[in-house]
C-alpha cells in the first residue's frame, strides 16, 4: 500500500508558533506544506519553515550513544551510556551533594521533556540547579 | 506576550517595535503588521539597524544601543506634558504614577535626543503617534532584554503601555517575542532555577510540599544556579557534573573562551542532542535525541499558545525521543514516577500540578488545535490576552527608572559598539539551519555589518575581510558595508561557530534577570591584510 | 456544500476498485486540512474528506508518482488542478496513462476567492458538481489600468514586502526544475533582506511562468506579505494566447509554445520588426 | 544630455559579422553600445536581460540572424518567442519596454547595423537614465 500523509506539527524554529505539515511518503519525509486556515501562520511560512524537513535526515545526525574513552568519543550501547550516567550522577550526589550537579533543559525540546528533566533534577537529584537558554 | 498575534491584524492601530528585528526573527509576526498597516495601522521602529521592518515602517529612527530607558522616559515626558496619558486607566488600575511623573519630567526630548541619538522632534512624533492610536502594541525581543539594564528596559515598556491604557485590551499590551519555539514552554515547565512548573516559587514551603507529595521528593527551598552561574561554579569546582539537553552553550553563551575553560573544568559533562554540536564535542557521554519530526509533544509559542508536535517518522538510527531517555535514566537511578507510556501521559501529570496548564489536554488540543494559558480547567477556553480588568498583583505599578549606561562603552582603543542578532536564514547556533542546504546557501558564513562612512574611514573599499577584537577575544570575518546601520555600531550574527560573535561579547549581566549584555560591547575593527 | 462532499465521497468509492489510491484533502486536528492519499482498504477514512480550502495536489501527485511510477492513482481536481496536471504531463512530470481524474466543479464563492476565469474541469470523466461561468479578476484589471508610473510605484511597494520565503516558488505545481534560477546568486542576490533588487526575483519568476501558470493562485495564498503576483502571470497569459494561441492546460495535444519553433503566422503577432 | 549605457548582445554568426562589415566600411555610429558576442541570440534568456538592467544598463539590444537564417536553424525562434513576452512584462511592471530592442542583422547588413545602433542610441538618449526612472536599487 502506498502511504502518503501530511502530519500537522509545530515549527521548531522561532517562537511565532507557525504550524506546518510534514509530508510523509512511505515513512520518509518528502517535503513541507504550510497549514491553511491556521490562526498564526495562515497558510504561509518563512524560508526556515519551508525547509524544516531538510535537517532531519542529515548525515550528521547522532545515531548512537557515545562515551569518551582515552580522550576520544566512542560508540556505545544505550545500556552502557545510561549506566555510566546513572552511576556518575549517583556518585556526585552522594559525595558532593545534589548541588554539585546542574542541568540545562531546552527551549528546543517539548513541554513534556522540559517538565521531565526539571522533575528529574529536583526529585531524583535534589537540586534547583535547572536552567536553559531563555536569556541567550 | 500579554496579547495575541491575531489581534495585531484585527485590533492594533499602532505598533511600537523596539529591539526586535521582527521581519527576520519572527517573519510571520512582521507580515501580520503589514496586514494591519494596509487598514491604516502605523508601524514605528526604533533600532540601531534599519532592518526590513524598518523599511516598512511609517516612522523609523536609529538610536544608540543601550539607551532604551532614556528613550522611554523621553516618550513618557512628551505624553504627560501634552496631556495624552490615559487618566482614567491610571486612576483606576495603577499606582505610583506621581513618582513616575516626577522622574520623567527630567527627561525632556532635547536631553533624551542627546543621550539616544533620536532627534527631539522624532521623540515627540513617536510619543504622539503611540499615545493617540489606541489600542497600540509594544513589540520587543532580545534588543530590550539583553542588557545589563534588561529588567529596567522591560519595566519601561510596561510603564509606557500602562501610561496610555494599553494593558488588558485586545490589540495592545507589551509583547516580548520569544526567540525559540519553546522558550516559553521551557520556562512554563520550570526549566528555571527559581520556580517549579507554572512559576511556583521554589522558596515557598507549601509549594515544595505540593511537589514532594506528588513526586515523592522535591528540590531544596533555595534558588538554584542560572546558566552563567553554573559555568562559573564549574570552574570553581562547585558544580562537578553538568547534564545538557538540546543546548549549545559553546556557541550561545557570552565570552566563549571563558565558557570553553569552564566546560573543560567540568568533571562529567553529559550532552543529549541531535547533532555533534560544539558542546557535545567536549562531553564525556553523548546521548542521541530526536528531532521534532520523530516525537510527540507540545510547544508553547510566544503568545502562550500550546500546540501539538506530532511524530511523522521513526527515529533515525538508534536515537530515542528525549522524554524516553530521561525516563530510562531516572529508572536506572532507581527513581519512581517516570513510568510514562506517552507524552500525553506526562501532560496529564502537568495538568494536575501546573494551574495555568490545568485544562490543556491532548484531547482538547486535537479538537481545538491550540489553547492559550492560563487555562485552568477543561471547561476554560484559554486566555488570548492578559490583565483584563485587573493585574495579577492588583494594581499596575509604575517604576520610575533612571537611565544607566551599558557596562562597556566604546573608547579610543575599542571605538565601535558591537551588537549581535539573528538572520532570516539561520537559527540560534546554526546546528539545524546550517545543515539545511537552501538556508546554508543563502548565508554560508559569518559577516559583520558596518556603516558605509565608518568603512570609508577604515579604508574599507567594498566588502573585505576584517578582524574584530574586544577585550575578550577576536574573530576574523567578511565585512558587509551598508547604509542600514547606525554609524559607530557594527552588527555580527551569532549563528556561526567559526567566527562566533560570542567570543567578543561581554558576560556582564543584569543584576536581577542575570541576562548577559549581548547587545552592547566595545570592539575595534581592522582590515586583514 | 455538503451535497458536493457526499457526491465526492461516492465518486471516490466508485473509483476505489480501479486504483491504488485517491489523492484528496482531509480535515485533521483543529479543523486544519491537508492532502491525503485515501485507500479502498480504509473507506472509513473518507469521513474526514474535505473540499475547501484547496491544497496544491498536483505537486503531491508528482511526488507520489515519482516514487511509484507504475501505481494507478486518482486525483480529486478542480479546474486549476486539472490544468496543472495537464501541464505537468506535457513537461514529462506525470504519467497521464496511470491517472484517473475526479473533477470537482467550483462554486461561485470559491471562484470569486480565486478570481478564476475557468473554475471548471474539461477532461475529467467523473465529475462532481455543476460547472459555472468564470468570474472577473478585479485585481488584475486594476493593475492593468494603471499608468506606467503607478505600476512602478505599486510593484515597488509590493516587492519591498517580499521576505524571500520562496513559498510562491515552492508551492507552485509548475515549478519542478531541479536547478532554479531564483537560487542562482548571479540573478537573485543571496542572504540580504530586503532583497537589494526584489524585482529580479519576481520578474524572473513571472517570465518562467509564461504559458505555465494554471491560475490556481496557490502562490498568492501562501505569500505572507500578500503580494498579488498572479497579476503578472495572468496578464502574460493573455499575451501568450494572443501571440501563440496557447491556452495553458486546455488542450492535451498542444505543445507548450516556449519549447517549440515559430509556427505559421506566429511571428507576425509578436510585434517584432521584419 | 547624458551618455546612456547600452549593452548589445550580438549573435556570432550574423549580427556580430554585420558589425564587422559596418566597421570595415568605416560607417559612423555612436559608441554607446558595448557589444557582447554570444553564440546565438537564443542564448540570451530574459533573466540575462533583466540582470543587464540591474547592472546599470539604460538600454539593451538583442540582435540575431533573420528568421530562417539561424546557424542552429531555430535558435532565434526562441528569441522571437521570449523577448516579446519580456517586453510586455516590462510594461506591466511599469518599465518602458522601448529600453529593450530586438532586431535581426545579417553579416552583409553593415548599413542596417549602423542604422539600428544609431536609432536605438537616439531613442535611449531621449529617455532619462534608467536608474532614475526605475529605482530597482533603492533598498540597497
Amino acid at each position: 500500500m502506498i502511504e502518503y500523509k501530511s502530519v500537522l506539527t509545530t515549527c521548531p524554529y522561532c517562537g511565532t508558533g507557525c504550524t506546518l505539515h510534514l509530508q510523509v511518503l512511505d515513512g520518509t519525509l518528502v517535503g513541507t506544506l504550510p497549514a491553511k486556515e491556521h490562526p498564526i501562520s495562515q497558510g504561509g511560512l518563512c524560508i526556515k519553515g519551508w525547509n524544516v524537513h531538510a535537517f532531519v535526515n542529515h548525515k550528521d545526525r547522532l545515531r548512537t550513544p557515545m562515551i569518551r574513552k582515552n580522550g576520544k568519543l566512542e560508540e556505545a550501547t544505550w545500556e552502557e551510556a545510561l549506566g555510566l550516567v546513572a552511576e556518575k550522577l549517583g556518585e556526585f550526589k552522594a559525595k558532593s551533594g545534589p548541588d554539585s550537579i546542574a542541568l540545562l533543559t531546552s527551549a528546543k525540546c517539548t513541554n513534556e521533556e522540559n517538565y521531565l528533566l526539571q522533575k528529574f533534577g529536583r526529585a531524583v537529584i535534589g537540586t534547583n540547579n535547572v536552567d536553559h537558554c531563555a536569556r541567550l | 506576550m500579554t496579547n495575541s498575534i491575531p489581534e495585531f491584524e484585527e485590533n492594533t492601530n499602532c505598533f511600537f517595535v523596539i529591539g526586535s528585528n521582527t521581519s527576520e526573527g519572527h517573519p510571520l509576526i512582521a507580515t501580520r503588521m503589514l496586514k494591519a498597516q494596509k487598514r491604516g495601522a502605523k508601524i514605528i521602529v526604533v533600532d540601531p539597524r534599519k532592518n526590513q521592518i524598518g523599511h516598512w515602517a511609517d516612522i523609523f529612527y536609529t538610536f544608540r544601543p543601550g539607551t532604551d530607558v532614556a528613550l522611554f522616559n523621553g516618550l513618557m515626558n512628551v505624553i504627560i506634558s501634552e496631556g495624552l496619558e490615559d487618566k482614567a486607566f491610571i486612576a483606576e488600575r495603577t499606582e505610583d504614577f506621581e513618582a513616575l511623573k516626577t522622574l520623567v519630567a527630567e527627561y525632556t526630548p532635547e536631553k533624551v535626543a542627546e543621550i539616544s541619538g533620536v532627534p527631539a522632534d522624532g521623540i515627540r512624533e513617536i510619543a504622539r503617534t503611540y499615545a493617540k492610536a489606541k489600542p497600540a502594541a509594544i513589540l520587543y525581543a532580545m534588543g530590550i532584554t539583553q542588557h545589563t539594564t534588561g529588567v529596567d528596559n522591560v519595566k519601561s515598556t510596561s510603564n509606557l503601555a500602562m501610561l496610555c491604557g494599553n494593558m488588558g485590551i485586545p490589540g495592545g499590551g507589551v509583547n516580548p517575542l520569544r526567540g525559540q519555539n519553546n522558550v516559553q514552554g521551557a520556562c512554563d515547565m520550570g526549566g528555571l532555577p527559581n520556580v517549579y512548573p507554572g512559576y511556583q516559587a521554589v522558596t515557598i514551603p507549601d509549594v515544595q510540599k505540593k511537589f514532594q507529595d506528588a513526586w515523592g521528593s522535591a528540590g531544596p527551598l533555595t534558588v538554584g544556579l542560572t546558566v552563567t552561574e553554573m559555568l562559573h561554579a564549574a570552574q570553581e569546582g562547585k558544580v562537578r557534573a553538568l547534564y545538557v539537553m538540546g543546548e549549545n552553550p559553546m556557541v550561545s553563551d557570552p565570552d566563549l573562551n571563558h565558557v570553553r575553560h569552564c566546560l573543560e573544568e567540568t568533571e562529567f559533562l553529559v550532552v543529549q542532542d541531535i547533532f555533534m554540536t560544539e558542546t557535545a564535542e567536549m562531553a564525556h557521554v553523548v546521548l542521541p535525541g530526536v528531532t521534532f519530526a520523530e516525537k510527540d509533544g507540545t510547544f508553547s509559542n510566544t503568545e502562550r499558545r500550546v500546540q501539538r508536535v506530532r511524530k511523522a517518522i521513526e527515529p533515525i538510527g538508534d536515537s530515542k525521543p528525549d522524554w524516553v531517555i530521561i525516563c530510562e535514566l531516572a529508572k536506572k537511578m532507581g527513581a519512581t514516577g517516570f513510568d510514562f507510556a506517552s507524552p500525553s501521559d506526562i501532560m496529564t501529570e502537568i495538568n494536575a500540578l501546573t494551574p495555568s496548564y490545568g485544562g490543556i489536554t491532548y484531547a482538547r488540543l486535537e479538537e481545538l488545535g491550540s489553547l492559550q494559558w492560563p487555562c485552568p480547567t477543561v471547561e476554560h477556553a484559554g486566555t488570548p490576552y492578559l490583565h483584563k480588568g485587573k493585574f495579577a498583583r492588583g494594581l499596575g505599578k509604575f517604576f520610575p527608572l533612571e537611565f544607566k549606561e551599558p557596562a562597556e562603552l566604546p573608547d579610543e582603543e575599542y571605538p565601535f559598539t558591537l551588537t549581535t542578532g539573528r538572520l532570516m536564514f539561520h537559527f540560534h547556533t546554526g546546528s539545524m539551519t546550517r545543515r539545511s542546504e537552501k538556508l546554508d546557501s543563502e548565508v554560508p558564513t559569518a559577516y559583520v555589518e558596518i556603516n558605509v562612512r565608518d568603512a570609508e574611514k577604515l579604508g574599507l573599499n567594498g566588502d573585505k575581510r576584517v578582524r574584530v577584537t574586544s577585550r575578550r577575544g577576536e574573530i576574523e570575518l567578511d565585512a558587509r558595508v551598508t547604509d542600514d546601520i547606525k554609524r559607530g555600531v557594527i552588527f555580527i550574527p551569532f549563528h556561526f561557530a567559526e567566527a562566533a560573535a560570542n567570543k567578543l561579547t561581554n558576560s556582564a549581566i543584569d543584576p536581577v534577570a542575570k541576562i548577559p549584555e549581548y547587545k552592547v560591547c566595545a570592539v575595534k575593527v581592522e582590515i586583514v591584510k | 456544500m455538503s451535497d458536493r462532499l457526499t457526491s465526492l465521497r461516492e465518486a471516490i468509492q466508485q473509483v476505489f476498485p480501479q486504483v491504488d489510491g485517491v489523492l484528496g484533502i482531509r480535515r485533521g486536528p483543529g479543523g486544519i486540512i491537508s492532502p491525503y492519499l485515501f485507500h479502498s482498504e480504509h473507506p472509513e477514512e473518507l469521513e474526514a474528506l474535505a473540499i475547501w480550502p484547496k491544497e496544491p495536489l498536483p505537486d503531491v501527485l508528482r511526488k507520489i508518482q515519482k516514487a511509484h511510477p507504475e501505481a494507478k492513482l486518482a486525483i480529486v481536481c478542480r479546474g486549476c488542478e486539472e490544468r496543472g496536471v495537464v501541464e505537468m504531463m506535457k513537461h514529462s512530470q506525470l504519467n497521464w496513462d496511470n491517472l484517473t481524474l475526479i473533477g470537482l466543479q467550483c462554486t461561485k464563492e470559491e471562484a470569486e476567492f480565486c478570481r478564476c476565469a475557468k473554475p471548471y474541469t474539461v477532461h475529467a470523466k467523473i465529475v462532481v458538481g455543476e460547472p459555472i461561468e468564470g468570474v472577473p479578476d478585479p485585481v488584475t484589471e486594476k493593475v492593468a489600468a494603471m499608468s506606467r508610473e503607478e505600476k512602478q510605484e505599486f510593484w515597488k511597494e509590493q516587492f519591498l514586502h517580499c521576505i524571500k520565503c520562496y513559498g510562491c516558488r515552492t508551492i507552485c505545481p509548475q515549478c519542478f526544475c531541479n536547478i532554479c534560477t531564483l537560487e542562482d546568486e548571479k540573478f537573485v542576490e543571496t542572504g540580504r533582506l530586503p532583497m537589494p533588487n526584489p524585482s529580479m526575483y519576481h520578474l524572473i519568476r513571472a517570465m518562467h511562468m509564461t504559458a505555465k501558470c494554471v491560475a490556481c493562485r496557490e502562490c498568492e495564498e501562501t505569500c505572507p506579505a500578500d503580494i498579488p503576483m498572479a497579476v503578472h502571470f495572468r496578464l502574460i497569459a493573455r499575451d501568450v494566447q494572443e501571440m501563440f494561441s496557447y491556452e495553458t492546460g486546455a488542450i492535451l495535444e498542444q505543445k507548450p509554445p516556449q519549447l517549440l519553433v515559430l509556427e505559421e503566422g506566429e511571428y507576425e503577432r509578436t510585434g517584432l520588426p521584419h | 544630455m547624458y551618455e546612456p549605457k547600452i549593452i548589445g548582445f550580438l549573435c556570432n554568426w550574423c549580427s556580430y559579422r554585420g558589425a564587422d562589415t559596418a566597421g570595415m566600411a568605416r560607417m559612423k555610429y555612436p559608441p554607446n553600445v558595448k557589444i557582447i558576442r554570444v553564440p546565438c541570440s537564443g542564448r540570451i534568456s530574459p533573466e540575462l536581460v533583466l540582470r543587464t538592467f540591474r547592472e546599470g544598463a539604460d538600454g539593451v539590444m538583442v540582435l540575431g540572424c533573420h528568421i530562417g537564417d539561424c546557424h542552429y536553424s531555430t535558435g532565434n525562434h526562441r528569441t522571437a518567442k521570449r523577448m516579446p513576452v519580456l517586453k510586455r512584462l516590462l510594461e506591466y511592471s511599469g518599465i518602458d519596454s522601448d529600453r529593450l530592442a530586438i532586431n535581426w542583422v545579417s553579416a552583409a547588413e553593415g548599413e542596417k547595423f549602423a542604422t539600428v545602433i544609431k536609432e536605438f542610441t537616439e531613442q535611449i538618449s531621449a529617455m532619462p537614465p534608467f536608474a532614475e526612472t526605475m529605482k530597482m536599487e533603492e533598498t540597497k
